[in-house]
């Protein structure tokens, strides 16, 4: 009689209550069924089951217009589609391209090979690892709660897409608490990390779960109040109206519309940092004092649905700072400097000018690479600064950016009320600041056409020609 | 039963308040306790809202404005129901509401 | 051709699925560009929200209304039959979370985003956060005897019959049910009609932080 | 607000700061720089006023009226008295220039000579050093001082008027470990507090009747209610005064007696005078500070400022007061051997001058006497203070002689301030000092008012004056003779309507009032026995031309017997020095007593006479002379003058020669005379004050002592026997219901309760587990019974059951 033991075969039974005993039982035998499916044919299942599920949107969607047709279901079933699409391939593509950042950044390549041309089919390979990897639950994890977690963490983000605009109609919910939804769905991100931590009973996990906790509920008030200066400045909390008032170009956009609301841009941008855990506030899933602190127990595809929840919540809150301060989706060009002999073509009532509009004078497109390069920019961040200790977290938070943002709070309630719009001091402060940031983008600009004159000085050894796909 | 009515909140809104209620009296952990406060909370703001809507007229302004307070300060109640936890589990070493019986007559 | 070989001939036509995937979802978010387009950028009226879970259509909200109703009737009654904090906590997250859309069904929206940033974003985190603060072991249970339970039950129930009795049995003034409140308005009855008690809210709130913040304070020597 | 309001302002800040500063920091910088540093503040607030004063000189009277309305609009509005605004604001006009002007000059001077003088004199008490205290307490001073100087309302003025007080207190007794000093401080402020309370009952009379605290508005109310006749001055007012019908012309002149009860206070007028000589003990300096520049000053200040709110009845009062004052106080003066207490006297009998002047309606002579006693007087002070300083504390003139020799510039300063409170002049002739042109100008008014009174004989000949009469120097003006006229000529012509027209009045307040005049009304008036134009009694001029003569005399016998003569004490005379920086303030205000007989003041005040004493009832007499050719030829030009001239005009030589005859050998011919008989009754009853302190003494002090025996013995025989019989009584109930009532009755129902209660308790406490959980089950327990009873009774169960089955 030997006894074999490995730590995730032999499990507690947890404590269940009669109904969670139904309920857990009803779960567990459809997952019966389908595991050994999923086990088998994971990648096939998985495209099937999307291949599956676009016909099957299209052909409800169908059935429901023809029935319902005044609801616009299937439109609404559409931008579902697409919207789910949309961040699901956030990550994909983030994912690559952090690794691509930080090698650049360490004087690296970075990932090179799948796929051919610089690496670019490493995520989903990375996903198909990840499908393909034991789906492993502790012993003495409560496991109700730990395989709950990632989509407690998952779903908020992607719902967070309700009310985000990508153009001025090209919105899936114009609500009148856009704002709010977004925010609200941040915040309940939270509690899927604090499941999984706490569901995976261990120290390091519980310390994470923790942190995030502390960290969140702290943050959370300073990037409230940050966000509550467009919101009296336009005076609305829709997310369409607050874009459409920045559409009179570059100088027009919120961050340069007062001293205040450039600093509290910037410091929007740390609090969100902070409320999407990264660095160098990535206090819950340090991997040199909590082993990876929440993530620890974690594997497999349960691990890659927080990652893929945390790109798309970069994404989120990247996009949020772009309309609220850097313009939406609006470009930098005004209509109003459209000279006349181009006007007549632009403005022209067609497929093609309307496309010409969308690239010149703003769009999906804009908002989409504005927010790609903010979220450029926390990569950036985090392959460049050490992470803090979670004291001086919590101290820049209490300490620092409270009373900061109290402080631009007032400043721009008092900037509204006492320097009307077409007033000098308004003028010169928008000039002064947009011109600022322009000159400080076309330095920055320089320094890259520089860099890629020297290319091979930067790159050391690793002599990008030498390599395959470059 | 499928046109929804007030009706239908009200006993929604009378179901979670037992619930409530029973998670009160039936928690010996301080913070279940509170849970069942909430849950009591909730069930209030379901009804209120939901007569601010069916009422018709600028009642479902009150409703709301009512509802925002209470949940304001459910939060408030929160915070300082949970420093009295924190506080009791530091002076008794546990949180078991049974062993805070030092008022009893 | 090797074992290398093959790999490479077994991957390739997968990745051109996976391309294929990737250029057909593209197209799709393409998609409402051409809805939009159509629907003259009038969204903000008669859109998911109202439609779907406001319930203009009676079958719309009837599904909605037993959906999240249910969900949260069924999480509060699993409150009770919990024995573990943290799932407690969980099942009321759920609660809330239904009672939320709820509110949005109810076409309450703000309250309803009101009601996920502050219970489900604070309070319940908060909740949480004492658990962990206050608790040895995420397996530390106190047991009730049976004697509180039933009288528990009993109290309950009758509590619930009374109260379906004054829920059914009363006939309720009626009036023609309202749309949504646009958030100005509700900002501006805030700031007005209820100032005085919005203004002691605040001080409360106040009052409320430093009391938990001196009650939660480490004792120093 | 204009510069000179802000100057002014500034001006009065400045000490203000300094003080602030001096009280944090001013024992860091130690014992000279706290002085020298409180100089510089005076110096700069002097500066402020020097630049004002020049300024102000150069303008034309309107460009100044107009300066004066403007600073009037410029008030701002500071808090509500009832429904009544209280503004503050800055009164602008000549008098308060000057006055603002006189106080920072003689207050620089004084602070030089104090640094001085301190340096010689001892400031530790328990070790530790006053003496940046000393002049924290002088910043004080000046500060109120000049606040009371610029206040344009009465309340501000009030305000001022006590931190006067407290600041005199404070440096009376900057010597407080001595006894003689804290008990002078004492006297000193509680003196004061019976006039404030006069003072306070004034105030609080104008701000019932007139409606107002505001100077300018106050007259103006003043004037209005009597024009026609409301208020105060309604037909048949009178109000009920503890079982008295008084009546409102009645209750204005107790308004104006009570506000000049403040003045009788800080001027140190006859029955409140005691504190005065006794102040002596505080450092000389603020002796010299106290009867030239600030506090006895005020008083005549506040009596020009209410000038406007008296009635003829006071103003008889204030003229009486000063008269006494200036009699009693002289005449003691020449017995005094204490060279400050010699020269305390002379300033209360100066003041008795001023106080009278202002009592005969010569209230431009009254405040050009109050300027040039001013800087005369300061000298004088801080030369006594250098004769007591080089004497070695000494005080005493009997021990003094000869001092011309070791002290010359004090000798000759001092002289001149002799000369100047002495009146000396050239009679008929311009060249005078001093007194010769203010006291002597009193002196005429007080002719005019008993011997060429009313003049209304000759004035009413002319239906206006002349340009040349205004110029040539003196003209009277009843300030009410619009309304007493018109009531004259109507009453005479009975035709109310066209005749009230011709009642121009000096304002337009006047004149639109006038219409509203009743008939009835002014047909009263101009039969009222009340009426201000009765010459003043004959000893109301006697007596100040007798102490003329008497002035000269005791300043002379002070001076003699302080410089001249043979030396009485030698070791006195060997240590007698003078010290440099203590004789610069000396010269500087021996300039000053030239310059200010001369130059802008009598002009200037002259200016503002017009509208000071732009008067309801109260009698003015006022020069019109604008500048100093006419001021020094005043008396040449006018009969009144001319009169004068014989009667007063060698009382200088006369008493300096008695004087000289007596002392010139020292004491020995004085002490002779003294003893005579008659005369050494006379003489013992001056050296004892008349014995007025003595009468307080007996009046008040023994009256109290008396009266608390009395109380005693009351209190011993009567209430502690009453008390005894009802603690016997008591303590027979007592015993009768602790051993009847209480052990078997009230006990048995306690002990009943009590152990009723236990038992309820114990039967109570059994649910009180203690537990949350089983309260809140019993809570909604008991709810859900109670609303099922109710609804078992409402019948509701059948809709349940309905919607159920639904």
């Amino acid at each position: 009689m030997t006894q074999f033991s490995t730590p995730w075969v032999e499990r507690n039974k947890p404590n269940l209550s009669a109904i969670e005993k139904l309920m857990v039982g009803v779960a567990m035998s459809v997952a019966g069924l389908a595991a050994p499916i999923l086990r088998r044919f994971p990648a096939a299942i998985f495209f099937g089951a999307v291949a599956g599920g676009v016909v099957g949107i299209y052909l409800v969607a169908l059935l429901s217009e023809a029935f319902l047709g005044e609801y616009h279901l299937l439109r609404d079933i559409l931008a579902v589609t697409g919207v789910s699409l949309f961040a699901a391939h956030i990550p994909l593509f983030a994912i690559w391209w952090e690794r691509k950042v930080a090698a650049r950044i360490q004087s690296r390549m970075g990932p090179m090979r799948v796929g051919g041309w610089h690496g670019w089919a490493q995520s989903m390979a990375d996903g198909i690892k990840l499908i393909a990897k034991e789906d492993l639950v502790p012993a003495a994890a409560d496991a109700a709660l730990f395989r709950l977690a990632p989509y407690v963490t998952l779903i908020p983000v992607v719902i967070a897409f309700l009310t985000l605009p990508f153009g001025a109609h090209w919105i899936f919910r114009n609500m009148d608490v856009g704002l709010l939804v977004i925010v609200a769905m941040l915040g309940v991100e939270v509690v899927g990390v604090i499941m999984a931590g706490w569901g995976s009973n261990s120290k390091w996990t519980v310390y994470g779960a923790m942190r995030e906790a502390c960290q969140m509920v702290s943050y959370e008030i300073p990037m409230g109040i940050s966000l509550l200066l467009p919101v009296l400045t336009i005076g609305s909390l829709n997310l369409v109206q607050i874009g459409d008032a920045q559409a009179g170009g570059w100088h027009t956009w919120l961050a340069f519309q007062s001293p205040f609301m450039f600093v509290a841009a910037v410091a929007y941008y740390i609090t969100s940092l902070a409320s999407c855990k990264r660095a160098p506030f990535d206090l819950p899933e340090s991997e040199s004092e909590l082993v990876a602190g929440f993530l620890t127990e974690y594997s497999g595809i349960r691990w890659s649905l927080f990652f893929f929840a945390e790109y798309v919540a970069m994404y989120i809150v990247a996009a949020l700072a772009v309309v609220l301060f850097f313009g939406g989706w609006s470009s930098p060009i005004s209509p109003e400097w459209i000279p006349d002999w181009m006007g007549r073509f632009l403005f022209a009532d067609n497929a093609a000018a309307r496309a010409a509009q969308g690239l010149i004078l703003g769009g999906p497109i804009w908002m989409v690479v504005k927010s790609f390069f903010l979220v450029f920019v926390q990569m950036w961040v985090r392959w460049t600064l050490p992470r803090i200790r979670i004291d001086q977290v919590l101290y820049s938070c209490i300490q620092v950016l409270l009373p900061l943002m109290l402080v631009l709070l007032i400043g721009q309630t008092l900037w509204v009320l006492w320097v009307p719009e077409d007033s000098l001091l308004a003028m010169v402060t928008r000039i002064a600041l947009s011109s600022f940031t322009g000159l400080a983008g076309l330095g920055a600009c320089w320094i890259i056409f520089k860099a890629r004159l020297k290319k091979r000085a930067l790159v050391g050894v690793l002599a990008v020609e030498q390599l395959p796909g470059a | 039963m499928l046109e929804i009515g007030l009706n239908h909140y009200l006993v929604l809104a009378a179901i979670i308040f037992c619930a409530g209620v029973f998670s009160m009296v039936s928690k010996r952990n301080a913070i279940g306790v509170l849970i069942g406060v909430e849950l009591v909370l909730n069930a209030v703001n379901i009804n209120f809202v939901a007569f601010g809507k069916y009422s018709g007229g600028n009642t479902s302004i009150d409703a709301q404005v009512i509802a925002l307070f209470v949940i304001v300060l459910a939060a408030a109640e929160a915070a300082v129901a949970v420093a009295i936890c924190t506080n009791y589990y530091r002076n008794l070493n546990t949180i078991d509401i049974d062993r805070g019986d030092a008022v009893s007559g | 051709m090797g074992a290398n070989g093959e790999t490479v001939t077994v991957l390739k036509p997968q990745l051109k699925l996976i391309l294929a995937a990737v250029i057909a979802c593209m197209a799709m978010t393409a998609a409402p560009r051409v809805a939009m387009a159509s629907g003259g950028g009038g969204l903000d009226e008669g859109g998911f929200v109202s439609d779907v879970l406001g319930g203009s259509h009676p079958l719309f909200e009837a599904v909605g209304f037993y959906l999240f109703g249910g969900l949260a009737a069924f999480s509060a009654i699993a409150i009770c039959f919990t024995k573990d904090v943290v799932r407690m906590a969980i099942w009321l997250f759920a609660t809330l979370g239904a009672v939320a859309i709820l509110y949005f069904l109810l076409t309450a929206y703000f309250l309803g985003v009101i009601q996920i940033i502050v219970y489900a974003g604070g309070t319940l985190v908060l909740l949480i956060f004492g658990v962990m603060l206050t608790t040895k072991s995420p397996s530390m249970q106190f047991a009730v005897s049976k004697i509180g339970l039933a009288a528990g039950g009993v109290v309950s129930l009758l509590l619930f019959a009374a109260l379906m009795g004054l829920v059914l049995g009363t006939d309720w003034q009626r009036g023609e049910p309202t749309g949504s409140i646009p958030v100005a308005t509700l900002g501006r009855d805030l700031l007005t009609t209820y100032l005085v008690p919005f203004e002691v809210i605040s001080v409360l709130l106040l009052v409320v932080m430093i009391g938990a913040a001196y009650l939660a304070r480490q004792e120093r020597e | 607000m204009s510069w000179y309001e802000q100057f002014l302002v500034a001006g009065t800040v400045v000490p203000l700061i300094g003080f602030a500063f001096l009280v944090f920091f001013g024992h860091r910088l130690g014992k000279p720089l706290s002085g020298w540093f409180t100089v510089l503040v005076m110096g700069t607030s002097c500066v402020l006023a020097t630049c004002v004063l020049f300024s102000w000189h150069g303008l034309s009277p309107a460009d100044r009226a107009e300066l004066t309305a403007a600073a009037v609009s410029n008030q701002f509005y500071w808090a509500d008295m009832g429904s009544v605004p209280i503004k503050i604001g800055v009164k602008l006009d000549s008098l308060t220039v000057i006055m603002f002007f006189m106080v920072t000059f003689i207050a620089t001077w004084i602070f030089v000579f104090s640094v001085g003088y301190m340096a010689g004199h001892s400031d530790e008490i328990d070790g530790q050093s006053k003496y940046h205290r000393f002049f924290t307490y002088l910043c004080m001073f000046a500060f109120s001082m000049l606040g009371l100087v610029i206040s344009s309302n009465l309340l501000f003025l009030f305000i001022f008027w006590e931190l006067v007080g407290l600041c005199s207190y404070l440096l009376i007794g900057f010597y407080f470990d001595k006894k003689f000093a804290s008990n002078a401080a004492m006297k000193a402020f509680i003196t004061n507090r019976v006039g404030d309370f006069g003072f306070l009952f004034g105030l609080m009379m104008v701000f019932f009747f007139l409606g107002t605290l505001d100077l300018d508005q106050a007259a103006a109310n003043f004037r209005q209610q009597y024009a026609s006749s409301t208020g105060l001055f309604a037909i048949g007012y009178s109000i009920d005064l503890f079982g008295w019908q008084v009546s409102g012309m009645t209750l204005a002149t107790l308004m104006g007696v009570g506000l000049f009860c403040g003045a009788m206070g800080k001027s140190a007028q006859f029955p409140l005078h005691v504190w005065l000589p006794d102040a002596m003990a505080g450092p000389t300096p603020v002796s010299a500070l106290i009867h030239a520049a600030t506090m006895v000053a005020a008083g005549v200040y506040l009596v020009a400022r209410i000038f406007r709110l008296l009635t003829p009845d006071a103003q008889m009062v204030v003229a009486v007061i000063g008269c006494i004052t200036l009699t009693m106080t002289a005449l003691i003066a020449i017995v005094q051997t204490d060279i400050k207490k010699v020269l305390a006297y002379s300033t209360l009998s100066q003041l008795g001058y001023m106080i009278f002047g202002l009592g005969v309606g010569a209230w431009t002579a009254a405040l050009f006497h109050l300027m040039t006693h001013a800087f005369f007087k300061a000298m004088m002070f801080l030369g006594s203070g250098q004769v007591i300083e080089g004497c070695h504390h000494e005080q005493e003139i009997t021990k003094m002689g000869g001092l011309h020799k070791k002290m010359p510039v004090t000798c000759w300063t001092f002289f001149i301030g002799v000369l100047a409170i002495a009146g000396t002049g050239i009679p008929w002739t311009g060249p005078g000092i001093g007194g010769f042109y203010s006291k002597d100008e009193i002196l005429a008014a007080a002719l005019m008012r008993t011997d060429h009174w009313p003049p209304e004989a000759e004035h009413h000949a002319k239906a206006a004056p002349s340009d040349e009469e205004l110029e040539s120097g003196l003209s009277y003006r009843l300030a009410s003779d619009s309304p007493e006229h018109g009531a004259t000529d109507t009453s005479a012509g009975h035709d109310s309507q066209p005749k009230s027209e011709q009642a121009h009045g000096p304002s337009e307040l006047d004149h639109a009032a006038a219409h509203h005049v009743d008939q009835a009304a002014l047909v009263a008036r101009a039969t009222d026995s009340e009426h201000p134009t009765s010459p003043l009694p004959k000893w109301l001029f006697w007596f100040p031309i007798a102490i003329a003569y008497v002035t000269p005399f005791y300043m002379m016998r002070l001076w003699w017997l302080t410089f001249m003569g043979k030396p009485r004490d030698q070791h006195v005379y060997d240590h007698a020095h003078e010290s440099k920086l203590m004789y610069v303030p000396l010269v500087a205000l021996a300039v000053g007593t030239f310059f200010c007989s001369y130059w802008v003041f009598r002009p200037l005040l002259a200016d503002a006479a017009s509208a000071a004493t732009d008067a309801t009832m109260v009698v003015a007499i006022d020069g019109h002379a604008h500048d100093a050719d006419h001021a020094v030829g005043l008396m040449l030009h006018h009969d009144v003058h001319r009169d004068l001239v014989p009667i007063v005009g060698f009382a200088f030589l006369i008493g300096f020669g008695v004087a000289w005859a007596i002392y010139r050998n020292g004491l020995e011919l004085a002490t002779r005379i003294s003893s005579m008989p008659g005369i050494a009754f006379m003489h013992r009853a001056l050296r004892e004050r008349l014995y007025i302190d003595q009468v307080y003494d007996f009046v008040l002090v023994m009256g109290c002592r008396g009266f608390s025996r009395l109380c005693s013995v009351f209190d011993a025989w009567v209430v502690d026997m009453v008390a005894l019989l009802c603690a016997a009584l008591v303590r027979r109930i007592a015993a009768f219901s602790g051993w009847v009532l209480d052990a078997r009755g009230v006990d048995g129902v306690v002990n009943g309760v009590a152990s009723l209660t236990k038992y309820a308790g114990n039967a109570v406490r059994q649910p009180q587990t203690g537990r949350v959980r089983n309260y809140v089950l019993f809570a909604a327990g008991s709810a859900a019974v109670v609303l099922l009873l109710i609804l078992a009774g409402s019948g509701a169960w059948s809709a349940v059951v309905g919607w159920i089955g639904l």
